[in-house]
C-alpha cells in the first residue's frame, strides 16, 4: 500500500483504476477535470483499461453512463457545478432506473453569478434524486469512499447511485499523501461485480424504461425509498469491512469532543478540519465545544445525529449551502430529525463558505460565540457568516 | 409480481396479452378465392395483426399458388386500419362494420 | 506548523514548486500539504503556491495567510505584487535574484538569494527568456529554510519532475551551494 | 440468416391505428435480427410499446430520457467494447423527429463525432406526436400544427423550413447517411442491411406518416408516404463518408406528381389550398432539388 | 370579467395574454403543451401580440426567457417534469441574474420511471434554485397567481423569477368555470413595466453574467436570499391589492375549521378540494379536524404555517413529493419552522398521490385515522398512503 | 459608419499573453459597431474579460451559460422584435469552439433552424481551454490535449477528425456561412462585415490561436494561424444558403506550404513526429479537400 | 353532485362532450368541472371523460369511481369495456345504438336510448365510418336525465363546438326528440 | 458600491482600471526610425495595447509619413507577448527584458 501524494482528483481517480471500472464518459469543468485528464493519463500509459468517453455534455455523460451500467459493467464519471445541474434530469433517471453508477464530485457554487470556487450547493440541491451522498474531509476519504460508494450502491439490497463530494479546490487540486491500497485487496473487498438482476443482453431480451401507469409508479418509487432506507445499513456494513480491510474508520457521522459539550458544531466536508482545530483551541481555552462531522448526508444520519447532539445545549450547523426562502439544508434537515424527541437543543444555521469565500479559524471562533450566547434568550436561527452587511444593504435597501 | 426493481420488464413481448382487436369499428376479412398471396398486407400491418401461415388449408386465387404461404388476419390485434385494404392489389380485403 | 508561500506567474512551475517541497517534507515524515491559489490565472499572470509542512497531522484546510517563507521565482513580480504580505517577523525570504541579499531592503526577515535563473538556464531548463526555476529555487529553500534536506528535495524532483528529471536535481543541488544567505 | 419471417415487435402496442412506426421498426429489426440492442427516446413509439408492465420488444431495449438516446447508445457501445463483446452486436437507436433533430440533436452529434458503432434511424413524422402535435424543426414549411396554429395573423402555418436533418448528418462526414420510406420497401431493407455492415456511425432517415397528425384516412398511410416520395418531395438517397458529390438517388420517379397529390390528403395542408401560391413556392422548392438530378437524364 | 369555461393551461395562457407578455419561449410537454397551443392560437387568431419561440429544449427556452428578460420585456415560458429538470441550471442563473420571469408548471411525476401523471416532485426538487413558488388549487387561481406573480417577481424590492405550480391534468386539463379579468383591470393591477435598473441597451451598455471571485460572490448570493425575504411582505401586499381590484382573496397559507382542530391537515394545490371535502365530513361526525392549504411555498411561510398549526395535537403534512434519505419537502420544512417554539404538536409526513396515484376521500380518512392515534404513544413519522408494501417487499426484500 | 479606430473591447483583460481570442473580437466589434449586442458563451473569452466588478466590454453585453448562447440570443432578438427595436441593432455571440461544437451546439442548431436575426462566431481554439486543454470535437487529429493523453496504449493523441462545424452550419441552408482567420485581416474583416449586412443566422469559423493549449511561443499566434491557412489545413471560404456547389474560396494559397510547418512550432503535434506516416495522412487529407479547387485552377 | 361518464374512442370527441354538458350545466348557474381520463390513449382506443355537476361548489378533484350516469358514444364498445363499472343503483345509462331500451339487459338502471349515428351522419358531422356523435349523443342525455335544458346544451353547443356549430346544435335537437326512454 | 444586484456591471470597460503590464517579461519596444506606420502592430496587439496616436511628434522613417498615425504602446497593458515584434514588417520593435 503505497503511500502517494495525490491530488482528490487523482484519487478518485485511482479509486476508478482500482475498482476496474470500464466506462467512464467525462466532460470537463472545474474543478473536477483533472478526473478525466488523469484517467486518460492511466489509459495512454497502459495502467488502466477502461473506455474514456469524452462525450460532449455532462448530460450525455451520465447518459452514456446509464447505458453502460445497463449492461452490468461498471461505469463512473466526474462533475461539478453546472456539470451536475445539467445532469439534474438524469439523475432521478439514474437512481428511477437503479443504475449502480458512481460520480465523484468537485463541489463547486452555482452560477448565477458564475464561480469556480467551493461550495456545496451543486450536491445539495440534488437531495432529492435518489443517489447516496457521500462527502470527503480529505483525499484520503476522496479515494477510500470513492470505493466504498461501489460497494455501497451494488449491494443487491440497495443498487442505487452514489456521488462522493469533495470540496472544489480545497480537495480537488490540493496534494496531500494518500495511501493508494493495493489493487488484490480492493480486488478483495468489492468483489466480483455480482450481476443476479437483468441486463441490456440480446440472449435474455429485457425492457429498461418503460412507461408507467398511475397504477404502478408509486409503488416502484416506494420501492425506490426503501432501497434507500436498506443503503442505511449497508453503508454501515461496507464500513467496517473497509476498517477490517485497510484498517481506516470511517462512519456516517463522527464526534469530536463531544461527550461534555455544550456547543456542538456540525460540519460537511473539508470544512471540517479547521472546525476540529478550532475546537482544539477553544477546548484549551477551556469551552465545552465539540464536533460532528457528517460523512454521508444521503440517506440522513437522522439517528445518528440526534444521538450525538442531543446533550448540547446548542448545535451550530455550519451548511456551504443555501435555500433562499428558507435555510441551510443541513440545519433544516437536522431540526427535523428532532421531530419525534421530546425535547432538542437550540438549533443554530450558519450559511459559510459560499462560492469559496475562506473557511476560517476565526469564522468559527465567531460561529462559536453566536452559539454560546443563543444558550438563552432569544436567538436569530439563520446567520450568514462573513458577509458584507453594509454592501447588500446598499443594493436591496434592508436587510 | 406486480412491480419490479427499476421497472425493468423482463417479458419481451408482452403486449401480446393486452389485446388490440376493441379499438376496430371496422373489420378486414381476406377473400382468399382474390387472394394472390403476395404479403404485401403482411408487409404493412402496423401491429402487425397479419400473420404468415402454411397456405394449403385456404381457398387460393390460382391453384399455382397453393404452397405459398397465406397471410391471415389475427383479430386480437387488427385495429381495423384498413392499410391492408388499401393496399391490396387485387382489391382482396373486404372493410366491413364491426357489430354493433 | 510551517507554511510556505511561492509567487510566480502562470505557466512558470510555483505550483510544481510547491508540490516538490511538499513532497519531500513528506518522504521525511511529515505531514504536508500544497496547493495553488484557486484562481484563474491565465499564463503569465502573477500566481501563489502553497505548501503547509507539520511533524502532527495537519487538520486546517484554509489559506495560507501568515507564512513562515515566501518563495520569489521572478524578482520582477516584486514591484508589482506584495511578495510580503504576511510575512511572519523574522520569516524567510528566497528570491531568485543576481542580487545580494543586503540590496533588499528587508531588515525583519531572513533574505536568501540564489540567481536560480542562471542555474536553469546553463543546465538547458528552459530559455533565458523563459527559464523554468522551479526546481532550482527549491535548493536555495533547502539550504537558508532547512527543514527538509537537500537529498529530499532531490528525491521529490525525481517523483514530480515533469520531465528531466536529473538535470532538474541537478539544478536544486547547484542552486543548494551558490545559495547566498543574508544573516 | 434471415429473420424476416420473425417478429421482433409483438402486436398488442397502443399505436394509432394505421401509425407507419410500427412499420418502421417491424421491418428494421427483422433485418438486424436477434443481436441487437434497440435504444429509444421519449415519443410515440418508447409510449405505445412499453405500457408497464408489458413491452412489445422482443430484443433488449432501453430507454432513459427524451434528448440522450445516442448518448445512451454510445454507452452501451463503449461498454461491449469494454468486455470485448463489441462485434457481433448491432445497436439501433429509433428517435422520433423531435428527439432526433431537435432535442436529441446534440446528443446524435457528438456519437457521430466520436465515432460510435451505431445505427441511428429517425422516424420522422415531422411533429411532437407524442404530445400531441407540436411543431418540430422536421414539421414542413406551410404545415398546420397545435404550435403553428392557422389563423387570420398567420394564415401559413409554419413559417420556416424544414431541417434538412439528413444532409447535416452527411456534413459530419460519418460512413453512412440515407433517407428511407417503408413505402418502398425493398430498398428501405436494402438500406438498414447496408448500414448494418458498415462501421462506424450510421444515419437513416424515414418518413413515418402520422395518421393523427397529419390527418389523414389511417388506411392511406402507405399511400400517402408513396406520394411523398413519388412527388419528389420525400427523395431517396443515400450518402457515404459525407460526400455530397457522390449522393445517390436510389429512386428515381418516372414522374414526378405535383405536390398537391401529397399534400391535398392531409388535413394538416388544407389552410394552403387558400393560398395557391404558397404551394407553387413548395412545387418550386421541390424542382430546384431535383434539378440537378433530372438535368442529366 | 367574462366567466370562461378554461383548462388550467388556457387559465395561464389568459394571464399571459393579459400580463401583456412579450416573448413566449416554450417546449411542449405533457401536461403544459396546451400553454403554447393556446398562446399559438391566440396570436395565430390576433387576439395577443407576442413573439412566440418554439425552442428546440426546455433548457433554450429558459436560456431565451433570460435573453428577452435581459432586455426589459416581460417574458414567460411553461414547462412540467423533464422539462423543468432540464431546465435546472438555468433555474438557479435566471434567479441569480434577477430576472423577473414568470413560469407556469403543470405539475407532474420525474422519471424514471417515466409517468406523465400529477406529483409535485418537479418544483419540489427545485426549492433551492432562487425561485418564488405558487401552487394553485384551482384554475382560477391559477388565472389570479400567475397575474400575481408577474406583480411580485418586477417589484423592486424582489425581482425574482417566479413559477406557478399546477397539478398534472387535475388543473391542466380539467376545465372549470373561471372569472377572466379584463385587460384594463389587469393594467391597472400590473402597471406599466417599471425598469429602473439595467438592461441590454447599446445606449448603456452593462454587462450581465459576469465572472464573480470568492471576494463577492456569497455577497451577492447573500442579496438574493435578502430579496426572497422581502418577498415575504411584497407577496401580502400583492395579494391585498389583488383583493382590492378583483375581489378574490388570497393569501400564503389559509386555514379552513382550524380553530379548533386537534388534527390538521397541510395540503398544496389541486389535492387541497378533496381534503376541504374530507374535513367537511369527519366534522360531520365530529371529528376535531382542521386544514391548511399552502399557496406560497417559496418563500416558505414559517411564521404563517407555525401560527395556524400550533394549537393543534397532531399535524398530518400531505408531500406529494419525498426525498429518498428523508421524507416529504414540506414535512420537513414545517417541522424546521418550530425550531424556535417551545412546543410543537406532532408531525407526521404523508406520501400521497405520487405519479398521478388519485388521492381520494378515503384515503384522508386514512390519514385521518393514523393521525388521530399518533395524539399519543409512538408514531411513524412518513408515511406511504395507498401503496402495494406486498409488491414492494416482494422487490425489496424487507420494508 | 466606420468604427475601426474605436475600441469596443478594453485592454486590461485576463488573457494569456499572446492570445488570439481579443483580436477576433476587438475586429468583429470594430467591424460591428456601437449598435451592437453581444451574447457570450462560458470559455476563455467570457472569464477573462469579466473579472467582476470589472469588464472588458464597452458594448451591452451578457453571458447565462456554457451551452445556451444562440438560445440567450434568440431571446434577445425575439424581444427587440416584440418591441419593434430589431433593424438596427447587430447581435453577435462569441462561442469557443465547445461552447458552439459541443455542448452548445444543439441551441445554435436551433437558432439556426428558426432563422433568428443573428451573427453567431466561433472563435476555434480546438480545445476546452477555459477549463485547461482538453479535447472537444474540434480538436484536430492527432493533437495532445489533457484528455487525449499521449502515451504507449494511446501513441496518437485524438483519435477522430476534426468535426466539420463550418460544413454542418452550411447544411442547414442558412444564408451565410465562412470560415475566418484573423491572420487574413481583410478578408476577416469583410466576411463579418458581409455577415451583418445579411438576415437572419450567420455563422463564422474562426481560427484562434491558443498560446497555452497549443504550445507555441505567445509571439507566433499571428503566424501560426497564417500558417494554418497557408499549409490549406484551414482554408477560407463562404457559402450562401447551404449551396455547397457555389463554395467561395475567398484565400488560394499560391503555393500550399507542407503541413509539417503548421505542426512542427506546435507542442500539441510533437509526438506525431514520432509517427511521419500520420502526418502523411493529415497532408493527404488536406490534398483531398483541395483537390476540387485546385484542378480547377 | 351528479356525475357522469362518457365512454368513446380516441378522437370521437368524448372529451368534448363532457366538456359541453359541463358548459351547459354552468350556464344553468352550476358548479361544473369537466375532464378526460388522464391517460395516453391513441386514436380508436376506449377514451372516458367525465362531467361533475353541483349546485354548491365542487371541491373535490378525484376521479369519478361512481357515475349517476353513464353515456356510451359507440356501444361497439360495450364487448369489450365495462361501461356500467361503478354506476350507481338506478343511475343513467344513455346509448348510441338502433336498440331498443328492453334489448339491453340492464333492469337496475334507466336506460336510454338514441340513433345518434343515424341522425349525425344525416347532418353530415362524420362520415357513416366515423360519425361523429358528440354533440347528438347529449340531446338524449337532455331528455334522459333532465338536469340540464336542451336550450342549455344547444346554447353550450355553440360555444364549445370545434366546427360547425348550428349543425351540431340541431344534432342534439334532434336526438332529443328521436331519445327512447326506457323506463 | 461593492457589488451589484445580480452582479450586473455597468460601468463599461473597466478592465482598464486593471493594469496587466506586471505580467510582461519582456519589453516592445518601437524604434519610431524604422517604423513605417503600417499599423500592423497595432492590428494584432491583443489587449490592445498599442495605441493609435497623432504621429507628428514621433520620429519618422521616412518623411512622407509625418502625417500618418504612430502607434504608441501603452505599457499599463502590453503583457509583452510579443506578436508586434514578430508581425513588424521593418523589424521596428525590438523586445528588450523587463528590469528584475
Ligand atoms: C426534456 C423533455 N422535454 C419534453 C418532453 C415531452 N415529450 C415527450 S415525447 C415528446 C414528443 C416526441 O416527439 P418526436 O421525437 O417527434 O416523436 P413522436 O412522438 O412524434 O414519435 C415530447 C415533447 C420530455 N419527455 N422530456
Ligand atoms: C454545463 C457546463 N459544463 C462544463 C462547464 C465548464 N466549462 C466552462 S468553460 C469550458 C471550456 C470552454 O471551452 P470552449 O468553448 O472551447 O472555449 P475556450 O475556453 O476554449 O475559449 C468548460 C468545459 C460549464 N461551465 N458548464
Ligand atoms: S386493418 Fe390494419 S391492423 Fe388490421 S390487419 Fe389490416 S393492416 Fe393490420
Ligand atoms: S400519434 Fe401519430 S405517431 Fe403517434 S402513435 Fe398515433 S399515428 Fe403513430
Ligand atoms: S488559455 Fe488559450 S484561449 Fe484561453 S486565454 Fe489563454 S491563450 Fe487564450
Ligand atoms: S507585446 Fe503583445 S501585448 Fe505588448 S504591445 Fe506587443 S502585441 Fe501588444
Amino acid at each position: 500500500m503505497p503511500m502517494m501524494m495525490l491530488r482528490g482528483n487523482e484519487s478518485t481517480a485511482y479509486a476508478a483504476k482500482l475498482a476496474r471500472v470500464k466506462v467512464i464518459p467525462a466532460y470537463p469543468i472545474t474543478p473536477s477535470t483533472l478526473f478525466p485528464e488523469k484517467v486518460s493519463e492511466l489509459i495512454a500509459n497502459g495502467e488502466m483499461e477502461a473506455e474514456f468517453l469524452p462525450v460532449e455534455s455532462e448530460h450525455s455523460a451520465l447518459s452514456a453512463a446509464i447505458g453502460a451500467a445497463a449492461t452490468g459493467v461498471r461505469a463512473m464519471t466526474a462533475t461539478a457545478s453546472q456539470g451536475l445541474a445539467l445532469m439534474h434530469e438524469v439523475l432521478f433517471i439514474a437512481s428511477g432506473m437503479r443504475m449502480p453508477i458512481v460520480m465523484a464530485i468537485g463541489n463547486r457554487a452555482l452560477s448565477a453569478p458564475v464561480n469556480i470556487w467551493a461550495d456545496q450547493q451543486d450536491t445539495i440541491a440534488e437531495r432529492d434524486s435518489g443517489w447516496i451522498q457521500f462527502y470527503a474531509e480529505t483525499n484520503q476519504e476522496a479515494l477510500d469512499l470513492t470505493l466504498i460508494a461501489f460497494k455501497v450502491a451494488e449491494n443487491e439490497n440497495v443498487l442505487l447511485p452514489a456521488m462522493m463530494g469533495m470540496d472544489a479546490f480545497v480537495l480537488t487540486h490540493t496534494m496531500e499523501p494518500v495511501n493508494v491500497p493495493d489493487q488484490k485487496d480492493v480486488d478483495e473487498y468489492l468483489g466480483e461485480k455480482k450481476i443476479n438482476y437483468p441486463v441490456l443482453d440480446p440472449e435474455k431480451p429485457a425492457t429498461f424504461g418503460a412507461f408507467v401507469f398511475p397504477e404502478h409508479y408509486m409503488d416502484i418509487r416506494y420501492s425506490q425509498y426503501i432501497a434507500m432506507e436498506h443503503a442505511k445499513s449497508v453503508i454501515d456494513d461496507a464500513f467496517k469491512e473497509f476498517e477490517k480491510k485497510f484498517g481506516r474508520r470511517y462512519s456516517k457521522v463522527s464526534g469530536f469532543m463531544t461527550d461534555d459539550a455544550e456547543v456542538i458544531l456540525v460540519t460537511m466536508g473539508s470544512i471540517t478540519g479547521t472546525a476540529r482545530e478550532t475546537v482544539r483551541k477553544l477546548r484549551e481555552r477551556g469551552e465545552k465545544v465539540g464536533l460532528v462531522k457528517i460523512t454521508v448526508y444521503r440517506p440522513f444520519p437522522k439517528e445518528e445525529l440526534v444521538s450525538i447532539t442531543r446533550n448540547a445545549k446548542v448545535v451550530a450547523v455550519v451548511d456551504r449551502n443555501v435555500s433562499p426562502g428558507f435555510g441551510g439544508a443541513i440545519f433544516t434537515e437536522l431540526v427535523a430529525s428532532y421531530n419525534k424527541e421530546k425535547r432538542k437543543p437550540r438549533i443554530l444555521d450558519f450559511i459559510m463558505g459560499l462560492g469559496g469565500r475562506d473557511v476560517k479559524i476565526e469564522n468559527y471562533e465567531q460561529v462559536y460565540d453566536i452559539a454560546k450566547k443563543a444558550k438563552r434568550g432569544k436567538f436569530k436561527e439563520i446567520n450568514w457568516i462573513d458577509v458584507d452587511e453594509e454592501a447588500v444593504k446598499e443594493v436591496e435597501g434592508s436587510i | 409480481m406486480k412491480i419490479s426493481r427499476g421497472a425493468t420488464i423482463t417479458e419481451p413481448g408482452s403486449t401480446a396479452l393486452e389485446e388490440t382487436g376493441s379499438w376496430r369499428t371496422f373489420r378486414p376479412v381476406i377473400r382468399y378465392e382474390k387472394c394472390i398471396r403476395c404479403m404485401i398486407c403482411w408487409n404493412f400491418c402496423p401491429e402487425p395483426a397479419i400473420e404468415k401461415k402454411e397456405g394449403e388449408n385456404y381457398p387460393v386465387a390460382n391453384p399455382k399458388l397453393i404452397k405459398m404461404p397465406v397471410p391471415v388476419i389475427n383479430y386480437n390485434f387488427c385495429k381495423g386500419c384498413g392499410i391492408c385494404v388499401n393496399e391490396c392489389p387485387t382489391k382482396a380485403i373486404d372493410f366491413v362494420r364491426e357489430e354493433k | 506548523m510551517f507554511e510556505v508561500r511561492f509567487h510566480g506567474r502562470g505557466g512558470q512551475g510555483a505550483v510544481t514548486a510547491a508540490n516538490i517541497l511538499a513532497t519531500a517534507a513528506f518522504l521525511e515524515g511529515n505531514d504536508v500539504q500544497s496547493f495553488p491559489f484557486f484562481g484563474v490565472e491565465r499564463r503569465g499572470a502573477p500566481v501563489e503556491a502553497y505548501t503547509r509542512i507539520d511533524t502532527k497531522k495537519i487538520d486546517i484546510k484554509m489559506y495560507i495567510y501568515n507564512p513562515d517563507a515566501v518563495v520569489v521565482l521572478d524578482t520582477s513580480l516584486m514591484g508589482k505584487i506584495d511578495v510580503m504580505k504576511g510575512l511572519k517577523k523574522g520569516g524567510y525570504l528566497i528570491l531568485n535574484t543576481q542580487k545580494k541579499p543586503e540590496e533588499f531592503p528587508f531588515k525583519d526577515y531572513k533574505v536568501a538569494v540564489v540567481d536560480a535563473t542562471d542555474v536553469a538556464v546553463n543546465l538547458g531548463l528552459g530559455s533565458r527568456a523563459s527559464p523554468i526555476v522551479n526546481t532550482a529555487i527549491l535548493g536555495a529553500y533547502a539550504k537558508a529554510v532547512g527543514n527538509v534536506k537537500i537529498e529530499s528535495i532531490l528525491e521529490a524532483i525525481k517523483r514530480n519532475a515533469p520531465s528531466r528529471p536529473e538535470d532538474n536535481a541537478k539544478a536544486a543541488l547547484e542552486s543548494y551551494n551558490r545559495t547566498i544567505l543574508g544573516w | 440468416m434471415n429473420y424476416e419471417d420473425m417478429e421482433f415487435f409483438a402486436p398488442g402496442h397502443r399505436a394509432c391505428a394505421g401509425c407507419a412506426a410500427p412499420i418502421i421498426v417491424k421491418w428494421a429489426l427483422k433485418i438486424a435480427g436477434p443481436k441487437t440492442i434497440v435504444v429509444n427516446a421519449t415519443g410515440c413509439l418508447e409510449v405505445f410499446s412499453t405500457p408497464y408492465p408489458h413491452t412489445s420488444w422482443r430484443l433488449p431495449w432501453i430507454h432513459t430520457a427524451f434528448e440522450n438516446a445516442a448518448a445512451t447508445a454510445s454507452g452501451i457501445d463503449a461498454a461491449l467494447k469494454a468486455i470485448g463483446k463489441r462485434d457481433d452486436i448491432n445497436i439501433i437507436v429509433f428517435g422520433g423527429d423531435g428527439g432526433t433533430s431537435d432535442i436529441g440533436f446534440q446528443s446524435l452529434s457528438g456519437m457521430a463525432e466520436r465515432g460510435h458503432n451505431i445505427l441511428y434511424i429517425m422516424y420522422d413524422n415531422e411533429a411532437y406526436m407524442n404530445t400531441g402535435i407540436q411543431r418540430s424543426s422536421s414539421t414542413p414549411f406551410g404545415a398546420w400544427t397545435s404550435t403553428t396554429q392557422v389563423g387570420p395573423s398567420k394564415p401559413l402555418g409554419k413559417e420556416e423550413f424544414k431541417k434538412p436533418i439528413a444532409d447535416i448528418m452527411a456534413a459530419h462526414r460519418i460512413p453512412y447517411v440515407a433517407t428511407a420510406n417503408p413505402a418502398f420497401l425493398p430498398d428501405f431493407k436494402a438500406k438498414i442491411q447496408k448500414a448494418l455492415s458498415i462501421k462506424g456511425p450510421k444515419f437513416i432517415h424515414t418518413i413515418s406518416s402520422c395518421t393523427t397528425g397529419w390527418r389523414h384516412d389511417p388506411s392511406k398511410t402507405i399511400e400517402i408516404m408513396r406520394l411523398a416520395t413519388e412527388t419528389g418531395i420525400f427523395p431517396l438517397w443515400e450518402i457515404e463518408n459525407g460526400d455530397f458529390s457522390k449522393i445517390r438517388i436510389t429512386y428515381m420517379p418516372k414522374q414526378r406528381k405535383p405536390v398537391e397529390e401529397y399534400l391535398k390528403p392531409q388535413g394538416r395542408f388544407r389552410h394552403l389550398f387558400n393560398e395557391p401560391e404558397k404551394i407553387k413556392e413548395i412545387q418550386r422548392m421541390v424542382d430546384e432539388w431535383w434539378a440537378r438530378f433530372e438535368v442529366k437524364s
